[in-house]
């Protein structure tokens, strides 16, 4: 699903954020990216949604070689991922259901199947009651609950979630963690950014550690411990 | 809380996804702009006092050249009156028989350039003459009339002092003719008058237009700047510039529709107030003076122009703006 | 990373931050002054096709009643030139002696709505007559010469047709005068189109000023709300007011200053393209026509009032939208 | 230095965020504020500065009845606080160096102290070398770590911090709360909202438990395990 390929990127004016890394996700597997903070984490995600661009190396999703992509397809392949952000980026001018209702917006879904499955999404993350709120009205744990939502409603190919817990309590997070481990059972792959180390060990899955911006330890789920 | 495993159907997730975005495409097109429409409608709603001076600066850019035309029509029209060209006296060699002054004013009168040609006999000149006091006495008691045959020729309305010159030079080579008497400093300072005139409003237009070009692209890049963040948004979870443009330029529509029935309403108010001193115009020229208001066809045009004006300003910035977006 | 024990000095912190703040607080404002109009102008620079378009449309909203300024003034000057008001005849009876008429004229001559007073003898009269042909032989031939003394009066300039007419109802009124001869109607109809053009100056020019007023509170709201989330955090850490109004204020003030620069240079381009025609003008006038320019304490005084006006728009605007925020 | 007395806040159409809360801090003290995603951590910091009032009950703050002071008076409040938020509130277009500096300025220091205090305080948080980015060229945790440095750069006599290490690793985390734990010395008090249990734990202080708005515990640092 997944192919880094000596992928280095160097931010303009800055130190190089991710250097040489080399690693394969296989499709319906799911994985963790820990490190530091700084360490590259948002920086290796955003290279997959083509937020940015990889300065060095190439990467293939799903077979495709992303430098291939132009300007103009990056609508398309965003469309078949989702991304939960660090910092939500959720529409402050609309409700939660409208924030979450987005990309099936932007899909052409038809508005019935639209507002069950924003429902479902909602139910998902304990947000069902507050589907007319403002985002603002809302405590940052919800928000971010908010925008994983969003991010699974329209049953992406590949999710990529940035540190979807940092704003959740221990128990929450767990239970956001299994939604997402959940997710496998339909053949998505699942990319997870975090830094929340007991949570990664409880989940026993693949880690990737980055140190900046390097590679250092590829745990499989079956030695982490 | 339910937080776990009630996953999505057991179908692949990309299967299912195509399954929909497939299958309607004119329909969730349609239904994007029918929601762009509304949403761009109900933010300008949202913040009324924004909009309110948007509209109030874009109307008042519109109205200006509308008010203009309103008056260089209603000046023109007045200055036609006002500068109708004075009528040349054409004076007869003395003791021309009375059929050749017929003849010539006939032939005089079929040109393209006269309006109409008053024959006076020299008894008519005389008792004009007698009229004025201070003469009468002294011509009364004249036994001959040494007077000639005099046309009153009055040039067509519109002439400009170039062909009443022409028609001057026509009128003294004809055979017959003694002397022609016209006022053409009078006439030459009028035109001098309007040439600046013409050219002021000319420039006040030109001005004009840009200012009203500009405070559309200006609202428009506001507008988009002050949503960075939502089109980020946007196109981050994968929508398409046309999808993210459309509110835009809807909006566009909207400041421009609003701003152009704003315009025609601000015109029609300068041509209601200005019906009193018109009026009074009109009376000073003996009621002869139509007045000229905007044409129907123009109150729907303008904000048909205006809704048009505003979606190209709209598309250009929005196509600049959105370029600097990821 | 030291993350630990270089805590800060072992006095109370209450006590040194206050210390600080209340040592300079005439210098920590001036600096403030200073830092916020340096940065404000540093953040116009950083957005320059947005200023741009911002002050090319206030700079605008202000050249145009400079510009009508200046037309107004030269149509003004061109209308009194033009309308200068045409000479009256004024007969006197038949048999007056020239002494009388001689009298009469240097009365006449004193009033102060009269400019200069041309006596006009019969033979004067009589010669004149004779210039134009077919008089010449008729009048030749007559032994006595029956015209009358004249006195042609020219009305001071600037009289508007009522003065016109108690002139010439003075004049008739004077012993020994037998007739006097005005072309009033021909006044009326100039003034009634001054009337015109006098409401329909004071219109445009209540909707630039309106149109100029609007366009910098609208600057400056937009300009404050793009930044409500930088004003949020300003006042969270603490900041007044006065403090976070501060750069919008000068930004008011540079919006200002620089449109008011530009509004003259647009004027003075505009006098400048007015040259041609005025000039042309003023020759149909045989020279006599003084060209009204912008006056040089304007082209000062304009850029400091629009600043002025940037500065008040800039203080309403965000006093009110402040007042929104925490 | 801080007493609720009975205090409740209803947001505007919400429900009850915090009921009846009741609990005093002493001068100097460190007390750490936990409990689920919007059980009210948020909201109990911001009646402290301000920037919500209650609906009912009375908060103290240094001997002074917040319900007393007017708008005018808020600014003169807060520059006795030095507050982190959860969502960061950096100014985007300036560097991180003037971010820190921003209540320096507000309290009228001069630029050569400035210079130091900001430095110093960078520093403290491992951020020296990006005293010239701008936030937006950090990642979220060298964000959240700018904010902190703003919070402690003036010296405040409070100090409240709204989830100061929801982006940062656990090593990073640990050396934040240390740095906090040290302004003890100068006789700051320290108010920590967090979901990080384990955090709270190894930091053996006080510790305010809320649960939907309410104080369901208190626990006293010698009791901490
Ligand atoms: N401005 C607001 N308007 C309405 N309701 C609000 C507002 N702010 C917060 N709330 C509600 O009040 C409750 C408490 O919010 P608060 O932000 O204090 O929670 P929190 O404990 O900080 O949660 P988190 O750990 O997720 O940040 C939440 O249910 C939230 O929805
Ligand atoms: N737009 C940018 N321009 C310049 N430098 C950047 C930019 N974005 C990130 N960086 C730098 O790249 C490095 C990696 O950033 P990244 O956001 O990937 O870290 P991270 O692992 O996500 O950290 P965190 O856990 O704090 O979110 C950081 O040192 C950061 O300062
Ligand atoms: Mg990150
Ligand atoms: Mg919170």
């Amino acid at each position: 699903m997944i192919r880094f390929d000596q992928v280095s990127k160097r931010y303009e004016g800055g130190h190089e954020a991710l250097s040489q890394l080399s690693f394969e996700v296989a499709e319906g597997e799911m994985a963790f990216v820990t490190g530091h903070s700084g360490a590259g984490k948002s920086t290796l995600l955003k290279l997959l949604a083509l937020i940015e661009r990889p300065t060095h190396g190439h990467i293939v999703l799903d077979g495709q070689p992303l430098a291939k992509i132009r300007a103009a397809g990056i609508p398309k392949l965003r469309r078949r991922i989702g991304m939960v952000f660090q910092d939500h980026r959720l529409l402050l001018d609309r409700s939660v259901f409208a924030n979450v209702e987005l990309p099936l917006v932007i899909g052409g879904i038809a508005p019935q199947e639209r507002g069950r499955r924003v429902r479902a999404a909602l139910e998902k993350v304990g947000l069902l009651d507050y589907e007319r709120q403002l985002p603002v009205s809302l405590s940052t744990g919800e928000q971010q609950r908010v925008g994983i939502a969003r991010a699974i409603v329209a049953r992406p190919a590949l999710l990529i979630a940035d540190e979807p817990t940092g704003n959740l309590d221990p128990q929450l997070a767990v239970e956001i963690m299994e939604l997402f481990a959940g997710f496998r059972q339909v053949g998505t792959t699942v990319l997870v950014a975090s830094h929340d180390l007991p949570l990664i060990k409880r989940m026993r899955k693949r880690v990737v550690v980055l140190d900046h911006g390097r590679l250092v330890a590829d745990v499989a789920a079956e030695e982490v411990l | 809380m339910n937080a776990s495993v009630e996953t999505p159907a057991g179908e692949a997730p990309e299967a299912e996804r195509s399954r929909h975005s497939r299958a309607r495409p004119v329909a969730s097109w349609r239904e994007h702009h029918g929601w762009s429409a509304a949403a761009s409608l109900r933010r300008l709603a949202a913040r009324p006092f924004g909009t309110l001076l948007t509209v109030a600066v874009m109307g008042l850019a519109l109205a200006l050249p509308l008010t203009f035309y309103l008056l260089l029509g209603n000046v023109q029209h007045l200055g036609d009156a006002l500068g109708r060209n004075p009528a040349i006296g054409v004076f007869l060699q003395p003791g021309q028989p009375g059929a050749t002054a017929q003849l010539l004013a006939k032939q005089i009168g079929e040109r393209p350039d006269v309006a109409t040609v008053t024959l006076k006999t020299p008894q008519q000149g005389m008792d004009e003459l007698s009229k004025m006091q201070g003469f009468s006495d002294a011509l009364r008691s004249l036994d001959d009339n040494p007077l000639p045959y005099v046309l009153v020729v009055q040039p067509k309305d519109g002439l400009d002092a170039t062909a009443v010159g022409h028609l001057t030079d026509d009128l003294r080579a004809l055979h017959g003719v003694d002397m022609v008497q016209d006022s053409g400093s009078w006439r030459q300072r009028l035109d001098a008058l309007l040439g600046v005139g013409d050219r002021a409003v000319l420039i006040l237009a030109g001005l004009l237009a840009l200012a009203a070009l500009l405070v559309v692209g200006n609202t428009v890049r506001v507008d988009i700047a002050s949503r960075a963040e939502e089109i980020g948004v946007l196109m981050l979870v994968g929508a398409s510039r046309a999808f993210v443009r459309r509110p835009y330029l809807y909006a566009g529509i909207w400041y421009g529709l609003f701003s152009g029935v704003l315009a025609v309403l601000l015109a029609l108010l300068v041509e209601w107030s200005l019906a009193g001193p018109v009026a009074q115009l009109s009376q000073a020229y003996g009621g002869t003076l139509r007045v000229g208001g905007l044409p129907p066809w123009l109150l729907l045009a303008v904000p048909l122009a205006a809704a048009a004006l505003g979606w190209l300003g709209a598309r250009l910035v929005s196509a600049w703006q959105l370029r600097k977006a990821a």
